[in-house]
C-alpha cells in the first residue's frame, strides 16, 4: 500500500480520539463550563468500556460481539458522564472554580483509569493479557467490500464504526448548535446565563445536560482508543496527553465541531509525521515531535490576529452563575 | 507470596525448589528485602521483576512482610529517598530495576556499606569501589536469538508458500533507544533469523521511549507500510502486536506473551526470568556469601526463555528446531555472537580490530575464540555494532 | 383574562443565599468537616475496592509522610516545591492570566540549571555557580512566561492553550538536550550530575540538605504576600485582573503589567526548577516538574491566592502523596489509588467552599395552598 | 376604584446579607393602569421588580395575581404568568440576532425556521411602528435599537403585565415619546404596566398612579393627576428639598484645553469624531449636546487618551502657560506629564471603577502612585472613602463592600466623588446623572458648579437639554461626529439646540 495512503489513514486513526474529546468539550463549553477534566474523563470512559467488555466476555463462554459492543459503549458513556456529573455538581450547584475542579478531575480520572486498568490486568493474568478480542474485533470491523477499493478504500472506508460515529456526532453537533432551538438556548446559556435565565431557559438544566452529555461523548474517545485503536488492551497512561490536545482542538476549531473534524486529522498527522520522514536523527525526531504543539501555537496567534466576534469563546466561559449575584 | 510463576518459568521453578530444600533451616527468617521498581504490576518490565521476586520469596520461604516493594519510583531523588527509606526499614538487600536508578543507588550504597545494593541493567558497580554495590542482567540475547529462529522459520514458510520472495524477507524492528542493550538485542534476534533464513534483512526504527503503546503501534505500522513482512520489538508494550494483528503480519514480542493481543500473529516473545538472580542474591545474603559484582546468566540457569509458541501462527516444525537451539545454548555449544556469522561493512570484526579502523580496537577485549563475549566483561549488554543486513532508519 | 393562579403555591425545598461574611472559625470548621467526610467516603471506597482496613491505611499514610525524620524531610522538601510553584502562579492568576504553563516554565528553569552544572561544573567556585544557576534558571522561566504574555498583551492570543503548548515544547527541548547529555549513549538518562564534586548542588544549611530550599521558598512566600497585598505593582495586577478597561483608564500600562507579571510568574517557576534540580534531584528529565505545575494550579486556586493558605493546601496534597507511596508498598495497593483518594478529598474540599460562601435554608414550613 | 388588581404584593421583605432592600412592601397594580414607581437610588425598586420577574425570591411576603396567591421561583414562572420585564441592564445576547434574542427560550419546533420567525417578528414591528431589522446582530445595534428588541421580546411573548426598569435612561426625548406612545397603546389593549424612572417629568407624563419607595419601605401612592414634582420629591426623600442649579458667571476664564480638528475612527473605520475643534476654559462649564451616539463618548475618551486618535491635536494649556500636546500620549503619558485632569466615563463599573474592589481600593485608582515607596498607602484613600460616603450620602453597608454591590446611583457618587477629590484642572464627565435619582442628580450638578467656581475647566455630556441650558456656560452641539454649532447657554433655547442636534451635515462631504 502506498505509504502516503497509510500515513493519511494513521493520521485519521490518531485524530478520532481527540475529535470525540473536542466535540464533547465544545458542547460543554457552549454551556459556559470550561471542563479541564476532559483528559481524566476520557481515561474513565476508556477503562469503563474495557472493563464492561472484559467482564462480559469472561462471564460467558460464547460472547456475542454485538452485546459486548453495547455493554462497553454504555459503560464508557455512563462512566465518563459520571465524571462529568461530579464536575457539574461541584461547578454548577456548588459554584466551585471550574479550573480547580477540572484539574482535580483530570488527576482523579487518570488515576481511576490506571488503577482499574491495573486491576483487570491482574485478573487477566498479567500485563498485556487483557483480551476482549470478540468485542474489539467488532469495533475494528471495516466496511466490507468498500475498504478493499484501492486508495479510496483505505482512506475512507477502513475504519471501525466509532470513527464514523465521531464524524457524525461532530457534524450533528454543528447542526444542533446552529440550527435548532435548543442549540440556540444552549449557546445563550454559555454567552450570558443571566439573559438566558430571564428568558425562561433552565440554565442549570442546560448546563448539567451539556456538561454530562459532553463528558459522555468525550468518554467515547477513550473507548475508541482502547477498542478500535488498540484492539482492546490497556496500558498505564496509554492515552497520553491527547485529552489536552482535545481541549486545544476546541479553540483551534473556533468552537465549531465540524471544523474540529479536519483539525483532529491535522493534529493526528503532526503526531506521527516524524515516523514517516526518512533519515531523521534521534535528536531531530525529538524536535519534530514539537510540531503539533508549535502549530497549535501558530494557529492561536493567527486566529487572534483576525479577531472576529464570532470566533470568541462563549462569553461566560469559566464563570459560575448565581441568579441573585449582582 | 501465593503468586505462582508463569508457565515459561516452569523448568526454573523446579530448579529453585530443590535449592529451597537446601536452604531451609538457614537464617532466612530475619532477612528483609527491599525492591525499587520503575513501574508497577501494570507495566511489563516491572511485572517480570515482580514475578522474579515472588519466585524468590517462594523458593526461599520468605513471608510477605520480609519483602518491601516500592513501585512507580521515578529516576530522580525519589529513588534515593526510596533506597534510604528501605535501608532504614532494615532491609539487608535492596534491588533496583531501572537503569536510571544507578546513580542514586550508588549514593545510598556509599552511605549504607553493610547493606547490599543490586542494580539491574547498570554498569557502574565494578568501577565504583563499593563492595556492596552489584549489577545484574541476564543473557537476554540468547532468548532473542531463539525467538529469531522462530521468526526465521516463519519467513521460510512464507517464502515456501510464495507469499513473499526470498529477497522480500525484510523484517521490521521497533526499538526503544539506540542503546547497547537494544542493539545487542536486535542483532542477536537477527542472527537467530539468519541462522535459518539467510536472505533476511531488517529495518530498525526507534520510538525514543521504553514504553509508549501508541508510538510502538504507529512505528510498527510505518514499518509494515515500508514493506516489512515480520515485526519484532524491544519496547515494553503490546503496541506492535496490535498493529500486526490488524495487518495480519507475524510478530515476535518481548517480555510478555502477546498472544492475547495478537492471537493470530504473535509467534512468541523473548523473555527474561529474573527469579534465578533474585533467589541467588538473597540466598547469598542469607548464607553470608558474596554476591557477584556483575551477574549475567542465561538459558543454562533458566534466566532466559521464550514464551510458549503460538501453535496457530508458527511454522511447522518450529518447536523441534527451538528445542535443538535451546539445548545447544544450554550446553554452551552455540554462541550467539559467532563472529563468522556476521560482517560489518563487509569485513569481519576480527579484521576490523586488527586494522583498528574507527576505534574498533576497543572491542578487542570482547572478541576471542571466534565469538564476541557478550555480557561477560559487565553484566549489561555491550554489543553496539551495526552489522550488515540491518538498517537503522533513525539516522545517527 | 389570564389564567394565572392555577399553579400551586410552594416553597422550594432548598434555598441558597449568598453569605455576607462568615466567622473564620466557622469557615474552618466547615473545611475540617469536609476533610473528615472525605476520609469517611474514601474509607468506604478502600474497603470496597481493596478489602483493607481503612484505619490502618490512614495510619500507613501518616507513617509514610512523617513516620521518621527522613520521611518528614522528604515531605517538607516536596511541599516546598509545590508551594513555590503555586506562589509563582499566583500573580498571574490574580491578573486573570490563565498560566497553565508552570510545568514548562519549571522545566526550562531546571534545564538551565542542569546545563550550567554540566558545562560550567567545576570551573567556578560553587557559590558563584549557584548564583549563576539562580539567575539563569530564573531568566529561562521568564522567557517561557514572556512569550505567551507578549502575544496575549499585543494580540490577545488565548494564553491558556498557549502556555499549555509551551509545556510540551519545553519537554521536547529537554528530550532533545538529553540526546546530547545522556550517558551512556542511547540510555536517555542524564544521571546524577557532578555526583563526585557536587558542583552546583545546594550546600547543607542549618544542618539540613534542604535548608536552602526552605529558606528560599519561605522568602518567596512572604515576599509574594507582601508584593500582592501592599505594593503598587500588586495593586496594578488586581486592577488589570478585574477590568482591563479600568486599568487603562487609571493610566496603567496594561501590556506592560501583563508582561511584567508573567515574567515574574515564569521567573519564579524557573527558579523553582533550579531548586528541584540543584536542590534535590541533581538530574534533568521530562518528569523533573512531575505534574506539579498542574497540581500547583489547584493549590493556588483553592487557597484563593492567599500565600499562607497555600502552605496548608500544598501540605495536605503532598502529605497524601507521600503517605500513599508508603501504603502502596505496605499493602501492595496500586499507587494510583492515592490519586483516587486525593481526588475525592479535593472534591470535598472544593465543594465545601460553597457552604462557606452560601447559606442554605431548608423549607421551614409548609405554606397553605390557596 | 372599581378596577381589579392585576398584582398585589403583600408584606414583601428581601435582604441581601445585612442590607434590607425591601421591607414589608405592600403594593398593588391595577388592571389596565400604568403605575410608576419612584424612589431614590438604592431604595429597592429594582429588587422589588426582580421578585415579580423571578430573579429573586422574597424572604417574606406573598404575591397575588388576579386575587390568587402565586409563587414565582424563576423567570420561567414569571413568563408563564405572563409577566414580562425589561431590565435596567439589557438582557440581550450580543452575538445573536434580534430575532434569535426574541424567541430565546420559547417552545416551538426543534429545528429553527428562521425565515418564518422573522416574518412573524416583522409583523409586530410593523403593527407597533418600530424600526428594526430582525436579522441584525445585537452588537451592531444602538442603545435604542436594543431597547426596541427588549420591548418586542415582551410583546412577542404576549405579556399581560409589563415591567420596565428605567427604560428611558438611555433614550433621546424623541425615542422616549415613541416608547410612551407604545405604552399607552398597550394600556388601551388592557395590559398593566409598571415603569421605573427617575425623571419626574416622565412620571407625570405617562403614569396613572405613582408609588413611592424610601429606603426599602413603601411610602404609599398618589394618583398622578394630584401629584406635583415637589410633592413627589418630598415623599421620596422624606424632607423638603430645593431643586435649583446654581450658575455664576465665569471668573477670569483662561484657556485650558484646545481641541483642534480631532478625528477618531471606530473599529469599522467610520469617523465617529470628525474634525472637531473647540476650546475649554477654566472657571467655565462647557456642555456637549447631541443625540446619543453622536460621538460624545469617543470625543471624551480620545481626549483622555483612551481612544486612538486618527488625526488632529489636543493641547493642554497649563496654569503656568506651558503647552502640552496630549494627543500623542497614552493615559500613562498624560499622567506623567503632570496634567491634572479627571474623567467620569459613561461606563462606570466597566471603566471608571473596579467592581470587585471596595470603595477604599477604588479611591486608590487615582492615588496609588503617590509617594516614592514601592508600597501603596491605604490610609489616605480610606479617609477619602469615608469622606465621600459621608458628604455625598453614599448608601453602602460599609467601606469594605465591593462597589459592584452598590446601586447605580451610589456607584456614580463614589466615582464622581473620587474624580473631584483630585482637584482637577480639567474635569470631563459623561452622562453624570444617568440612572440617578433626582436628589442625587442635583447634588452632582452642584458639584460640577463648585468645581467650576474653583477654577476648573468642566466639560460635560448631559442628555437633559433643560439641565444643560441651565447648568452650562457654553454648549457645543455634535451631530454625526461633527460640531454643528457653539452656543452661549445663557442665550440659547432648547429648540435651537434641538435643531442643531439633527442638522444634516452631509452637505460638506
Ligand atoms: N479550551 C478552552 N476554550 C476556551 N477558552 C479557554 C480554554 N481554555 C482556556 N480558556 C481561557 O479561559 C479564559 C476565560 O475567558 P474570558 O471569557 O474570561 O475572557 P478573557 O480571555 O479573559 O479575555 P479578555 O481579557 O479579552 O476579556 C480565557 O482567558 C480563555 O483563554
Ligand atoms: N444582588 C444583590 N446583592 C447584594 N446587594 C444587593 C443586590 N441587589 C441589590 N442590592 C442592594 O439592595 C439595595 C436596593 O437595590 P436596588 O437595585 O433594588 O435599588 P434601586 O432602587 O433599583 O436603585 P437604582 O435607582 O439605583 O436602580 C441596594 O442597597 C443594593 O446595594
Ligand atoms: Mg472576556
Ligand atoms: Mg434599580
Amino acid at each position: 500500500m502506498d505509504i502516503i495512503t497509510v500515513f493519511i489513514q494513521k493520521a485519521i486513526g490518531q485524530g478520532i480520539g481527540i475529535l470525540f474529546g473536542a466535540s464533547g468539550e465544545i458542547i460543554t463549553e457552549k454551556s459556559g463550563n470550561l471542563n479541564l477534566g476532559i483528559p481524566g474523563i476520557m481515561y474513565m470512559g476508556g477503562i469503563a468500556g474495557l472493563m464492561g467488555a472484559f467482564f462480559y466476555e469472561n462471564a460467558t463462554d460464547n460472547p456475542i460481539p454485538m452485546l459486548g459492543v453495547i455493554i462497553s459503549l454504555l459503560a464508557a458513556f455512563l462512566c465518563a458522564a459520571f465524571g462529568a456529573l461530579i464536575y457539574s455538581i461541584l461547578t454548577i450547584t456548588f459554584r466551585a472554580n471550574q479550573n480547580v475542579v477540572g484539574l482535580a478531575l483530570t488527576t482523579f480520572g487518570v488515576g481511576f483509569g490506571n488503577f482499574f486498568g491495573g486491576s483487570i490486568s491482574k485478573m487477566a493474568g498479567g500485563v498485556g493479557q487483557i483480551s476482549v478480542s470478540t468485542t474489539a474485533s467488532l469495533y475494528q470491523k471495516q466496511i466490507p467490500g468498500l475498504s478493499k477499493i484501492p486508495v479510496i478504500g483505505p482512506i475512507l472506508f477502513s475504519y471501525g464504526f466509532l470513527t464514523y460515529t465521531a464524524v457524525i456526532i461532530a457534524i450533528y453537533l454543528t447542526f444542533y448548535l446552529r440550527k435548532t432551538r435548543s442549540g440556540l438556548n444552549l449557546r445563550s446559556v454559555g454567552e450570558n446565563p443571566a439573559t438566558a435565565d430571564a428568558a425562561g431557559i433552565g440554565v442549570t438544566k442546560y448546563k448539567y445536560l451539556a456538561t454530562v452529555l459532553g463528558g459522555g461523548i468525550a468518554g467515547l474517545g477513550g473507548l475508541y482508543f482502547v477498542m478500535e485503536y488498540l484492539g482492546g488492551t490497556w496500558t498505564n497512561n496509554g492515552f497520553g496527553d491527547r485529552g489536552w490536545l482535545a481541549i486545544a482542538l476546541v479553540i483551534f476549531a473556533l468552537w465549531d465541531p465540524s471544523k474540529a473534524i479536519f483539525g483532529s486529522f491535522l493534529f493526528g498527522a503532526f503526531f506521527i509525521l516524524y515516523i514517516y520522514i526518512p533519515g531523521l536523527s534521534r535528536s531531530a525526531q525529538e524536535l519534530f515531535k514539537m510540531v503539533p504543539y508549535l502549530v497549535t501555537i501558530l494557529v492561536l496567534i493567527l486566529t487572534s490576529l483576525r479577531n472576529k466576534r464570532e470566533n470568541q469563546p462563549p462569553a461566560s466561559l469559566g464563570e459560575p452563575y448565581f441568579r441573585e449575584e449582582r | 507470596g501465593s503468586k505462582t510463576s508463569n508457565d515459561t518459568a516452569k523448568s526454573d521453578t523446579e530448579a529453585s525448589s530443590t535449592e529451597e530444600s537446601a536452604s531451609t533451616g538457614g537464617t532466612s527468617s530475619d532477612i528483609k528485602v527491599g525492591v525499587i521498581y520503575i513501574g508497577d504490576e501494570n507495566e511489563g518490565y516491572t511485572e517480570a521483576h515482580m514475578k522474579g521476586i515472588d519466585e524468590m520469596k517462594e523458593a526461599l520461604g520468605l513471608s510477605d512482610a520480609q519483602v518491601v516493594e516500592k513501585t512507580n519510583i521515578p529516576e530522580d531523588e525519589t529513588c534515593y529517598d526510596a533506597a534510604i527509606d528501605l535501608a532504614e526499614q532494615g532491609c539487608n538487600i535492596i534491588f533496583g530495576n531501572s537503569f536510571g536508578f544507578e546513580d542514586y543507588m550508588l549514593q545510598a550504597a556509599g552511605e549504607y556499606p553493610e547493606i547490599q545494593f543490586c542494580h539491574a541493567t547498570g554498569y557502574q558497580a565494578a568501577g565504583s569501589g563499593l563492595t556492596n554495590m552489584h549489577n545484574y542482567f541476564t543473557a537476554v540475547y540468547q532468548s532473542r536469538y531463539v525467538s529469531g529462529v522462530v521468526a526465521g522459520l516463519k519467513l521460510n514458510e512464507m517464502i515456501e508458500k510464495g507469499t513473499i520472495t526470498a529477497d522480500q524477507a525484510k523484517m521490521g524492528y521497533v526499538g526503544a533507544y539506540p542503546y547497547a542493550e537494544v542493539i545487542s538485542g536486535y542483532t542477536s534476534f537477527y542472527l537467530g533469523v539468519k541462522s535459518v533464513c539467510p536472505s533476511a534483512t531488517m529495518e530498525v526504527q526507534y520510538t525514543n521511549s521504553w514504553s509508549n503503546m501508541s508510538l510502538e503501534k504507529e512505528t510498527a505500522e510505518a514499518l509494515i507500510a515500508d514493506g516489512c513482512v515480520l515485526i519484532s520489538q524491544h519496547a515494553d508494550t503490546t503496541g506492535a502486536a496490535t498493529a500486526c494483528e490488524a495487518k495480519g503480519v507475524p510478530m515476535v514480542g518481548y517480555n510478555v506473551d502477546m498472544t492475547s493481543t495478537a492471537p493470530n500473529s504473535a509467534l512468541t516473545s523473548a523473555s527474561i526470568n529474573w527469579g534465578p538472580y533474585y533467589t541467588y542474591a538473597v540466598k547469598s545474603v542469607i548464607d553470608g556469601t558474596a554476591i557477584d559484582t556483575d551477574w549475567s546468566k542465561g538459558y543454562e540457569s533458566g534466566a532466559d526463555c521464550i514464551t510458549p509458541l503460538n501453535e496457530k501462527a508458527v511454522a511447522a516444525g518450529t518447536a523441534d528446531k527451538v528445542k535443538e537451539v535451546e539445548d545447544a545454548l544450554k550446553a554452551g555449544t552455540l554462541n550467539v555472537f559467532d563472529t563468522s556469522t556476521f560482517t560489518i561493512n563487509g569485513s569481519s570484526i576480527e579484521d576490523l580490530i586488527k586494522s583498528d579502523e574507527a576505534n574498533f580496537g576497543k572491542y578487542a577485549a570482547y572478541v576471542s575464540d571466534g565469538f564476541f563475549h557478550e555480557s561477560v566483561v559487565s553484566s549489561a549488554p555491550s554489543f553496539d555494532l551495526k552489522i550488515d543486513g540491518i538498517k537503522e532508519l533513525t539516522a545517527n | 383574562m389570564s389564567t394565572v393562579g392555577q399553579k400551586e403555591v410552594k416553597e422550594p425545598l432548598i434555598r441558597m443565599m449568598k453569605r455576607d461574611s462568615i466567622p473564620a472559625r466557622t469557615a474552618w470548621l466547615i473545611r475540617i468537616a469536609a476533610v473528615i467526610l472525605a476520609l469517611i467516603v474514601c474509607a468506604f471506597a478502600i474497603v470496597a475496592i481493596t478489602k483493607l482496613d481503612p484505619f490502618q491505611v490512614y495510619v500507613g499514610i501518616i507513617d509514610g509522610a512523617i513516620g521518621n525524620s527522613r520521611r518528614t524531610w522528604v515531605t517538607i522538601r516536596d511541599i516546598l516545591v509545590l508551594l513555590g510553584i503555586a506562589i509563582a502562579l499566583t500573580p498571574a492568576f490574580k491578573m486573570k492570566f490563565w498560566n497553565i504553563g508552570a510545568e514548562g516554565q519549571v522545566l526550562m528553569g531546571g534545564l538551565a540549571s542542569a546545563a550550567l552544572m554540566i558545562y560550567v561544573g567545576d570551573k567556578v567556585p560553587n557559590w558563584l555557580l549557584l548564583i549563576t544557576i539562580f539567575v539563569a534558571s530564573t531568566v529561562a522561566g521568564m522567557v517561557w512566561g514572556l512569550i505567551p504574555a507578549f502575544f496575549k498583551s499585543y494580540f490577545n492570543t488565548n494564553e491558556t492553550l498557549f502556555t499549555l503548548m509551551m509545556n510540551y515544547v519545553a519537554m521536547q527541548i529537554i528530550t532533545y538536550c538529553i540526546v546530547f547529555w545522556e550517558s551512556p549513549a542511547g540510555s536517555n538518562t542524564v544521571g546524577v550530575i557532578n555526583a563526585a564534586k557536587r558542583a552546583g548542588w545546594f550546600p547543607q544549611i542549618l544542618g539540613s540538605t534542604y535548608g536552602l530550599n526552605v529558606i528560599m521558598v519561605l522568602l518567596l512566600t512572604v515576599g509574594m504576600f507582601l508584593y500582592l497585598k501592599y505594593t503598587k505593582q500588586g495593586y496594578e495586577i488586581s486592577v488589570v485582573g478585574d477590568s482591563q478597561n479600568t486599568a487603562r483608564y487609571a493610566a496603567i500600562n496594561v501590556k506592560k503589567v501583563i508582561i511584567r507579571t508573567m515574567v515574574i510568574s515564569g521567573g519564579i517557576c524557573g527558579l523553582m526548577g533550579s531548586i528541584i534540580v540543584s536542590g534535590a534531584s541533581h538530574t534533568i528529565s521530562t518528569s523533573t516538574a512531575g505534574g506539579r505545575g498542574f497540581t500547583a494550579i489547584i493549590v493556588a486556586w483553592m487557597s484563593k491566592f492567599n500565600p499562607f493558605a497555600m502552605i496548608l493546601v500544598s501540605a495536605l496534597l503532598v502529605f497524601m502523596q507521600e503517605g500513599s507511596i508508603q501504603i502502596a508498598s505496605q499493602y501492595g495497593l496500586n499507587e494510583n489509588a492515592s490519586e483516587l483518594i486525593t481526588g475525592i478529598i479535593l472534591f470535598f474540599l472544593i465543594g465545601c467552599e460553597f457552604f462557606v460562601n452560601y447559606k442554605v435554608e431548608f423549607r421551614k414550613k409548609q405554606k397553605g395552598v390557596i | 376604584m372599581d378596577q381589579a388588581n392585576a398584582i398585589e404584593l403583600k408584606n414583601i421583605t428581601k435582604r441581601f446579607g445585612k442590607v434590607i432592600a425591601n421591607e414589608g412592601v405592600n403594593l398593588t397594580l391595577k388592571k389596565g393602569e400604568i403605575l410608576s414607581i419612584l424612589g431614590e437610588n438604592g431604595s429597592g425598586k429594582t429588587t422589588l421588580m426582580n421578585m415579580l420577574s423571578g430573579i429573586y425570591m422574597p424572604d417574606e411576603g406573598q404575591i397575588f395575581m388576579d386575587g390568587k396567591e402565586v409563587s414565582i421561583h424563576s423567570p420561567k414562572d414569571a413568563l408563564d404568568l405572563k409577566i414580562g420585564m425589561i431590565h435596567q441592564h439589557f438582557k440581550l445576547i450580543d452575538i445573536l440576532t434580534a430575532a434569535e434574542n426574541i424567541i430565546l427560550g420559547l417552545p416551538g419546533s426543534h429545528v429553527l425556521k428562521t425565515a418564518q420567525i422573522e416574518e412573524e417578528i416583522k409583523k409586530i414591528i410593523e403593527s407597533y411602528g418600530f424600526d428594526l431589522n430582525p436579522s441584525q446582530k445585537i452588537y451592531d445595534m444602538s442603545v435604542s435599537q436594543k431597547q426596541t428588541v427588549e420591548i418586542i421580546k415582551v410583546l412577542y411573548r404576549g405579556a399581560d403585565v409589563l415591567i420596565l426598569d428605567e427604560p428611558t435612561a438611555v433614550l433621546t426625548p424623541q425615542e422616549t415619546d415613541k416608547l410612551f406612545a407604545i405604552l399607552r397603546n398597550m394600556r388601551e389593549s388592557g395590559k398593566s404596566i409598571i415603569i421605573i424612572t427617575h425623571k419626574l417629568q416622565e412620571v407625570l407624563d405617562i403614569s396613572d398612579r405613582v408609588a413611592v419607595l424610601r429606603k426599602g419601605k413603601y411610602m404609599g401612592s398618589v394618583n398622578t393627576q394630584e401629584a406635583t414634582v415637589g410633592g413627589l420629591t418630598e415623599m421620596m426623600v422624606g424632607e423638603k428639598i430645593t431643586l435649583d442649579i446654581k450658575r455664576n458667571d465665569p471668573v477670569d476664564p483662561q484657556l485650558r484645553l484646545k481641541v483642534d480638528k480631532l478625528t477618531v475612527k471606530n473599529m469599522e473605520g467610520i469617523k465617529v469624531v470628525n474634525e472637531v475643534t473647540f476650546t475649554s476654559n477654566s472657571g467655565e462649564i462647557l456642555g456637549i449636546a447631541g443625540i446619543a451616539g453622536s460621538g460624545q463618548k469617543e470625543l471624551l475618551e480620545a481626549i483622555a487618551g483612551l481612544e486612538k486618535i486618527e488625526d488632529g491635536k489636543v493641547i493642554y494649556h497649563a496654569c503656568d502657560g506651558k503647552e502640552i500636546i496630549l494627543s500623542d500620549l497614552s493615559p500613562e503619558g498624560i499622567k506623567n506629564q503632570g496634567v491634572n485632569y479627571s474623567f467620569v466615563p459613561e461606563d462606570r463599573l466597566g471603566m471608571g471603577l473596579v467592581g470587585n474592589m471596595d470603595i477604599t481600593d477604588n479611591m486608590m485608582l487615582r492615588s496609588y502612585r503617590n509617594g516614592k515607596s514601592i508600597f501603596t498607602d491605604r490610609k489616605a484613600p480610606k479617609k477619602l472613602a469615608l469622606d465621600i460616603i459621608q458628604e455625598l450620602g453614599v448608601v453602602t453597608p460599609g467601606v469594605t463592600t465591593p462597589v459592584r454591590r452598590l446601586s447605580g446611583g451610589n456607584v456614580q457618587k463614589v466615582l464622581v466623588g473620587r474624580e473631584i477629590a483630585c482637584n482637577p484642572n480639567v474635569l470631563m464627565v459623561a452622562y453624570p446623572v444617568r440612572g440617578l435619582d433626582i436628589n442625587s442628580s442635583y447634588m452632582i450638578y452642584n458639584l460640577l458648579s463648585d468645581q467650576k467656581e474653583q477654577g476648573c475647566a468642566v466639560i460635560c455630556v448631559i442628555e437633559d437639554l433643560d439641565v444643560l441650558i441651565e447648568l452650562c456656560d457654553r454648549i457645543i452641539v455634535l451631530c454625526n461626529g461633527k460640531i454643528t454649532g457653539t452656543l452661549d447657554a445663557r442665550k440659547t433655547t432648547k429648540e435651537e439646540v434641538g435643531i442643531l442636534m439633527t442638522k444634516d451635515t452631509k452637505e460638506g462631504e
